[in-house]
């Protein structure tokens, strides 16, 4: 027998691929010469290809929608047969040593998409380590590859990996449909807050309620929006963290942490505060870094862009650890007053619920007015209720007159 | 011990000392463990089929077997004088030296390394022991922790052919052929065939090959064997394909091809039409282990059976070589260690040694669109190869199979002279997901074979420097 | 051909040296001088002595449940003698009082025991005895243990170790020749076939013509001797102890004796004892015998045997008086010397006891 | 420190004591120029000679009665009953001579002198090898009772007894005589008799167990780890004597406990055990003391003692239902 090997001829001027569109014919088939064969597109016309002679096709060297080089083999032709014989299945039973058999490749995502995966083994690894699914992730590297750095920045903000004894040998799937309840995993964000509130339940805490007449904070805030302007989108909250701030500075144990196993605390003098953010994933608490340093402007700016931050889950690691107090400013989503529980290791907490109008003695007699009520936890292994009220009463004290900030220093 | 079984703690219990076995009991002790290693035969076990009385004694026949031929083949290109000639006796002294000194390295790591080796035939004979008979003196229990499963395969023979190690060899004891042949018929014409018809072709050997299949290499694409027909054909070796070999009988094979009967004349019968895993005598079922089709253990991309087990190289599915036992060994160490590890390479390079030699990873083509993926195709002649011609040996190709939009490798496939070496590159640049043009624009050294890697992807690329395509 | 067995042993003839009438064997030389002779007969003596007094004063409740000597005195004393008490050692049974008073022993300190005092068990330091024994047989494997330990630490000392013909049929017997033969222990097994196991028949404990002939079994001698005869007695033991001292290994010396009397205290032997045979062994009687010896030697008569009666009379006497005035032993002694010091949980026990009211 | 198996540790502590002590000696079936039938007594014949190594005939009761006899004597005899399951052929000059022979001489003659016997499942012997008699020994007032899980307490507690001058018994668990590896202290170990080893602390639940039994229970407070229950392991190490005010206090923390043992249920020394937790810290129970042990069954052929033998899966249920309840 004689085998034609049949290369893609250059059908255009100079152009290096084409596409495969059809295949005309299929192994085994008798053909004649030029007789159409396959049907290639190049970059300027679909044409057909014809077999170069008389024979049987002994083999396709490429599929439709593959792209081929000018040069490499489209087909094998047998030229010398003159019968049309298909290839007799190899006997997988004693025919010949079963090795080297091709070994299947794995191709991560390949069943799924038509991607191929672009990880070295190095990164493979570390994703395996870090308990990160590859295939979900889209690479930063060239033709997206992943980088050992993509997967470390999606295990800091994606699901934490299984427990590492977790079988990876077959066990029977569960089987759905039947069961009245959905019975689902708690992963991911969900399983990180679901810890860090049972950690918080196991610190025993007090909490002071306090609610104070806001009309002198509402004028500050209307007094400053119009002369930021659209500097930045002004709330209320950061006339709050400035407010927190100088109470801490005058209670300075209040901004602190505790650990227990070393049995020490530590008092901070610098104001990392942490703002509890609800987001479509669950509550995450970025960091404002040394808020204690941040204009009003500053502080508006960096809650908006920390908040956005959060609901895109693209926070840094540094944006979301070393607090050193949290505000749960729980009035943002029309809660009036709640228990904020205390983000250990930090001491206490401050929520803010939402201001509404109540009837308030003001000068003897019963007057309409804002109030804002503050909800503040303490963590009563190391804050007497005492501290605690000297806080709240601080807090309130200049909540109520922001002017008096005017007094703190910086 | 009189009465009872006392068993003995094991911490970490390897089975089998070949490549997987003995790589996993390094990784082992590595990660601290307490390694006891146990084999058939002990110390003397150690390296296995490969080293032993496999991989490297075959490859440093064909050494031998391809230095006396192309010497031959020199006449005419600046050598004169007769060949050598060849002395298989001289050979297994060289080859045990060899061998020798392979294993002893081994040993020494072992022993250095802490792991006890125990001589023996293991049994197991609960979900935690086993029973180790050793040639003399009475059985061991151990009771281990965890256990690794790498006891390796072992020739399967052919019913018609009662093996006698005489006339009627496996492939261990072809190798161990102290006389080269006159006539030598070969059943199975998968790798290890292919490679020992070629070695005793060269060494002066009548050689058949008798396959039942239609071609040689049956588990490879036809296109990267087509190359080594050639050259079998060119070297006298017969190749009977669509053969049944049926019986050994007055110094003949005899052969079924169709209707006709052969004899085929054969001073020595060759079989090697498979290797079967070792999982038959182990007891396996006490360990609460049943082992799939043909004998396989089935396991997990941490290569666990079940937890605490794990079965590495020839034992699992998979290519029976040892580099991919040696792989799995360290993941199946660290498996059990409670480290997260898997096996999950994008390709195990495989090699024939065959002439030419082929050596391919990845995925084929049509592999490829099997999983979905678009592909760029790219092959270029060996004779393109300048280093190729001046060895002298100008058959075979390479090829690429890359992404279409992105250009990554998916597959490299080389047929022709030290395609062997070759692969590692290809295997290197699809683990790291590197492009037909990443591997373009390296620059290769010149004059190599190596360089037609890079004039593959250059005409992938559409830009081939020393082939017209 | 069938296999020929071995015939049975025949009745072998014990050794003797004194006849039941006190007449020297015409070929013997006695083993004991008349001095040793006069001292071995008023113990003989003092033994049938404390006997009646002993029945005695268990009749009237002043003293335990105890097993008399009577009839087996020469065997006793006889072997006792052969010994030397400052390096041999006995191994008692509980029917041996003449040899553990020759031995050093104290009579109050045996005289405790059968009134159910611990301090019974206090064998003084330097009295080489191990305590009696009630535990049949169970000292054997004990007497080898010692004899071999002995020669272990380097001493020449000898193990006299009791046993009755009843006891014999326990396996200890059996243990203990066996492992006294194995390490050639310079141990002597004093055999004392008295006829009877309470109301058990010599014949039906073992069906072998003697009990000596066992010992070849085990690998060293076996030495019928008559058991009434003090002469004999002692001349047999002697030579067994000079066998064991010279490192030749053991030997089991079983002398032939008859209890004349009961078992013990509790026991009424005429439900079992025929009268005739009880006769003909009063008429073997082992103290009779010796002193009718020596009284044809001049070395005895009936004033100086006044003499010794009232010696032993006042000796017993004044013993009985000892222990009767010592202060009876409480809830403390009940704790003592079980072991090297009380567990927490015995010393509570001990307190929760003595703190009862009947206690105090 | 050397990590080693408890067969060695026994093997190197008898070599240590006798060449501390020449009064020292071992004897026993096959102890000598074999070195014992699991070896315990290896190469002490070619170190010590035949008069401290001592083959004995086949004689549990000579065996026994020898010791009482050498001990009397003024040596230190360890012996060694091949089997645990084989002292009652040995149990006359045990229990009614060798415990009491210090109390019976007032004090006269005290017996040092070690009985080193191993029993235990597990390890598929012929009858009558396996059996856990610990319990049948407990009424000999006199004799201590010692049965170590580890090597270290092999040590310590075979060390312990040979310097003291009361008798022992020490149960040595076959199982675990290879299988049991740990470190073992260099020089005196001083293991006290009497004072029970906390093998594991937990809250939630207090295991006792003894010997073998000790490594069923930890490898079953393993398992209760992971489902959150966090027991504690007590080790024994001594039966007689008990040390009961460690089980109290640690019976009394946690407020419920279970006891594991091989030997058959009933009048096993588990019995004693709750009894003195009844008589020591019943006020802090919250719930009934179990027990996992043996059935009321003749210790089993091979192929079905592996439902005789208390197992980790059974202890884990039965502490499961102790903490439920």
């Amino acid at each position: 027998m004689t085998d034609l090997v049949f290369r893609l001829p250059d059908v255009g001027e100079g152009l290096a691929e084409a596409e495969i569109v059809e295949w005309l014919v299929k192994v085994g088939d008798q053909v004649r010469a030029d007789q159409p064969v396959v049907t290639v597109e190049t970059a300027k016309a679909q044409v057909d290809l014809p077999a170069p002679a008389d024979g049987v096709v002994r083999s396709l060297e490429a599929a439709a929608a593959d792209v081929v080089n000018v040069g490499s083999p489209l087909f094998v032709l047998d030229t010398g047969a003159t019968a049309a014989a298909g290839e007799p299945a190899p006997d997988a039973t004693g025919t010949a040593d079963p090795t080297p058999s091709r070994p299947a490749a794995g191709v991560p995502g390949g069943r799924n998409g038509r991607r191929r995966l672009l990880a070295a083994p190095r990164t493979r690894r570390l994703a395996l380590e870090l308990g990160i699914d590859l295939t979900e992730l889209t690479g930063t590297g060239p033709h997206g590859r992943v980088t050992p750095d993509d997967v470390r920045s999606a295990a800091e903000t994606g699901p934490p990996a299984p427990e590492p004894d977790h079988p990876t040998y077959a066990a029977p799937a569960a089987q759905p449909g039947e069961s009245e309840v959905d019975v689902r995993p708690l992963r991911g964000l969900r399983r990180q807050i679901a810890r860090s509130m049972t950690a918080a339940w196991t610190v025993p805490q007090i909490t002071e309620f306090r609610e104070v007449d806001a009309t002198e904070l509402l004028r500050a805030h209307r007094d400053l929006r119009s002369t930021v302007g659209d500097q930045a989108r002004l709330t209320l909250l950061p006339l709050l963290v400035r407010t927190v701030i100088a109470a801490l500075r005058r209670h300075p144990m209040v901004n602190a942490t505790i650990d227990m196993a070393a049995e020490q605390w530590t008092v901070h003098h610098r104001h990392h505060l942490g703002i509890a953010t609800a987001t479509q994933h669950g509550l995450i608490v970025p960091v404002l870094q040394d808020a204690h340093r941040l204009s009003i402007v500053g502080l508006a700016r960096e809650i908006v862009r920390l908040g956005e931050a959060a609901r895109t889950r693209s926070l840094s690691v540094e944006e979301t650890t070393g607090g050193t107090f949290t505000i749960s400013n729980f009035g943002s989503y029309g809660t009036w007053l709640g228990t904020p529980l205390v983000n250990a290791p930090q001491v206490a907490i401050a929520g803010f619920g939402r201001v509404r109008d109540a009837v308030l003695p003001v000068a003897g007699a019963p007057a309409v007015r804002p109030v804002l009520p503050i909800a503040v936890s303490a963590d009563h292994r190391l804050i007497d209720g005492d501290q605690l009220g000297g806080f709240v009463n601080t807090l309130a004290q200049l909540v109520s007159s922001p002017l008096l900030l005017l007094g703190e220093s910086d | 011990m009189v009465v009872g079984e006392i068993a003995e703690a094991v911490d970490l219990l390897v089975v089998g000392a070949g490549p997987g076995g003995y790589a996993a009991a390094l990784r082992g002790a590595q990660l601290g463990r307490d390694v006891t290693l146990v084999d058939r035969d002990g110390e003397d076990g150690v390296g296995g089929v490969c080293l032993r009385v496999g991989c490297v004694p075959s490859k440093a026949l064909i050494e031998l077997a391809d230095l006396r031929h192309r010497t031959a083949a020199a006449t005419g290109a600046g050598l004169t004088g007769a060949a050598p000639a060849p002395d298989l006796a001289a050979f297994q002294r060289h080859r045990a030296v060899i061998v020798d000194r392979l294993t002893g390295g081994v040993r020494g790591l072992l022993r250095g390394a802490g792991v006890r080796v125990i001589g023996g035939t293991l049994r197991f004979t609960r979900p935690d022991q086993a029973v180790v008979e050793p040639t003399s003196g009475p059985p061991r229990f151990l009771e281990f922790r965890d256990v690794v499963i790498a006891t390796g395969s072992r020739p399967v023979p052919l019913p018609a052919l009662h093996h006698d190690g005489v006339v009627v060899l496996d492939s261990t004891d072809a190798l161990a052929l102290d006389a080269v042949p006159d006539t030598a018929a070969i059943v199975g014409a998968g790798y290890i065939g292919v490679e020992l018809g070629t070695a005793l072709a060269k060494l002066g050997t009548s050689v058949t090959i008798v396959e039942q299949g239609d071609r040689i290499l049956p588990t490879l694409d036809a296109s990267l064997a087509r190359p080594v027909s050639r050259r079998l054909a060119e070297l006298g070796v017969d190749v009977l394909v669509g053969a049944t070999a049926q019986a050994y009988d007055c110094g003949a094979l005899v052969v079924d091809q169709g209707a006709e009967r052969l004899d085929v004349k054969a001073e020595k019968v060759i079989v090697a039409v498979g290797r079967r895993p070792n999982t038959d005598d182990l007891g396996l079922d006490r360990l609460g282990v049943t082992p799939g089709p043909g004998g396989l253990l089935p396991v997990g991309p941490d290569r666990l059976v079940r937890p605490r087990v794990a079965a590495i190289g020839d034992v699992t599915a998979g290519p029976a070589l040892a580099h991919k036992a040696y792989a799995e060994a360290g993941i199946a160490a660290e498996a059990l260690s409670g480290r997260r590890a898997a096996f999950d390479p994008y390709g195990i390079p495989a090699v024939v040694f065959s002439d030419p030699e082929i050596a391919t990873v990845g995925l084929a083509a049509d592999q490829a669109r099997a999983e979905g993926l678009h592909v760029k195709i790219s092959s270029i002649p060996m004779a393109a190869n300048g280093r190729a011609a001046t060895i002298g040996s100008p058959a075979g190709y390479a090829q690429l199979v890359a992404e279409a939009d992105t250009g990554a490798l998916l597959g490299v496939h080389v047929v022709g002279p030290h395609a062997s070496e070759l692969i590692a590159e290809g295997t290197l640049a699809i683990e790291l997901g590197a492009t037909a043009e990443d591997l373009a624009e390296t620059i290769h050294p010149h004059p190599t074979i190596a360089e037609h890697l890079e004039e593959a992807a250059r005409a992938m690329l559409g830009r081939p420097i020393n082939s017209a395509g | 051909m069938r296999p020929q067995f071995p015939a049975e042993h025949g009745q072998a003839e014990p050794w003797s040296v004194l006849a039941p009438d006190g007449a020297l064997s015409p070929d013997a030389t006695p083993s004991l001088s008349d001095a040793e002779l006069r001292d071995a007969l008023e113990l003989m003596l003092f033994s049938r002595a404390f006997d009646e007094k002993g029945f005695s004063l268990q009749r009237q409740g002043r003293f335990g449940t105890f097993s008399p000597v009577r009839g087996q005195e020469a065997s006793v004393v006889g072997s006792a003698f052969a010994l030397r008490p400052d390096r041999d050692w006995i191994v008692p049974q509980y029917r041996e009082l003449p040899a553990l008073l020759r031995h050093g022993l104290p009579l109050e300190t045996f005289m405790l025991t059968f009134l159910g005092d611990p301090r019974g068990g206090a064998i003084p330091p330097g009295v080489n005895l191990l305590p009696i024994q009630i535990g049949l047989a169970a000292q054997l494997p004990q007497a080898v243990g010692l004899a071999w330990g002995l020669r272990l630490r380097g001493g020449d000392g000898v193990v006299l170790a009791y046993v009755g013909d009843g006891a014999s049929s326990e396996g200890d017997f059996h243990e203990a020749c066996n492992l006294a033969g194995v390490l050639r222990a310079p141990v002597v097994f004093l055999l004392q076939n008295n006829g009877w196991a309470i109301s058990t028949p010599r014949a039906r404990q073992s069906a072998a013509a003697t009990l000596a002939s066992r010992a070849t079994g085990y690998g060293f001698p076996g030495v019928l001797v008559d058991g009434n005869d003090l002469l004999a007695v002692h001349a047999v033991v002697d030579q067994a102890v000079r066998r064991a001292r010279d490192g030749d290994g053991p030997t089991l010396v079983e002398s032939l004796t008859y209890r004349i009397g009961a078992h013990n205290t509790a026991d009424d032997p005429r439900r079992y004892v025929d009268d005739t045979e009880l006769r003909s062994w009063h008429a073997r009687d082992p103290v009779t015998r010796v002193r009718t010896y020596l009284q044809a030697r001049g070395q005895w008569d009936p004033d100086h045997d006044n003499q010794v009666q009232e010696r032993i009379r006042s000796r017993v006497d004044e013993a009985v008086g000892t222990v009767e005035a010592l202060p009876p032993p409480g809830i403390a002694e009940l704790f003592e010397h079980v072991g090297a010091a009380l567990s927490p949980r015995q010393a509570r026990q001990r307190a929760d006891l003595l703190a009862e009211p009947e206690a105090r | 420190m050397t990590s080693t198996t408890m067969l060695a540790a026994i093997n190197a502590t008898l070599r240590e004591e006798m060449a501390r002590d020449d009064r020292v000696m071992v004897l026993g079936q096959d102890v000598a120029t074999l070195g014992g039938v699991f070896r315990a007594t290896d190469g002490l014949l070619d170190q010590f000679g035949p008069d401290r190594v001592v083959d004995m005939p086949l004689a549990e009761a000579a065996i026994v009665g020898a010791s009482i006899g050498l001990a009397a004597a003024g040596l230190i005899p360890v012996a060694e009953l091949q089997f645990l399951g084989f002292s009652h052929q040995a149990f006359h000059q045990i229990g009614p001579q060798l415990a009491r022979m210090r109390y019976r001489s007032q004090g006269r003659f005290p017996m040092p002198v070690v009985l080193r016997a191993p029993f235990g499942g597990g390890v598929r012997t012929p009858e009558l090898h396996s059996e856990a008699l610990e319990a049948q020994f407990v009424q000999s007032p006199g004799l201590q009772i010692a049965m170590p899980a580890t090597p270290a307490d092999a040590k310590g507690l075979l060390q312990t007894a040979v310097r003291q001058s009361d008798p022992v018994l020490f149960c040595e668990p076959l199982r675990g005589y290879r299988l049991v590896r740990g470190e073992v202290p260099d020089g005196d170990a001083d293991v006290p008799f009497g004072r029970l080893r906390v093998a594991r602390d937990g809250e939630d639940l207090t295991i006792v167990a003894w010997s073998a039994a000790v490594q069923v229970a930890e490898r079953a407070a393993e398992q209760l780890a992971e489902e959150r229950i966090s027991a504690a392991v007590l080790d024994l190490r001594t039966l007689v004597p008990l040390d009961e005010s460690g089980i109290a206090d640690a019976v009394a923390a946690t407020g419920r406990c279970l006891v594991v043992h091989e030997a058959p249920l009933t009048g096993g020394f588990g019995a004693e055990v709750i009894a003195t937790i009844n008589d020591h810290a019943f006020y802090s129970l919250e719930a009934p003391v179990a027990r996992v042990c043996a059935p009321d069954t003749p210790y089993p052929p091979a192929r079905i003692e592996d439902h005789y033998v208390p197992a980790v899966q059974r202890v884990v249920a039965a502490a499961r239902a102790t903490v439920k309840a």
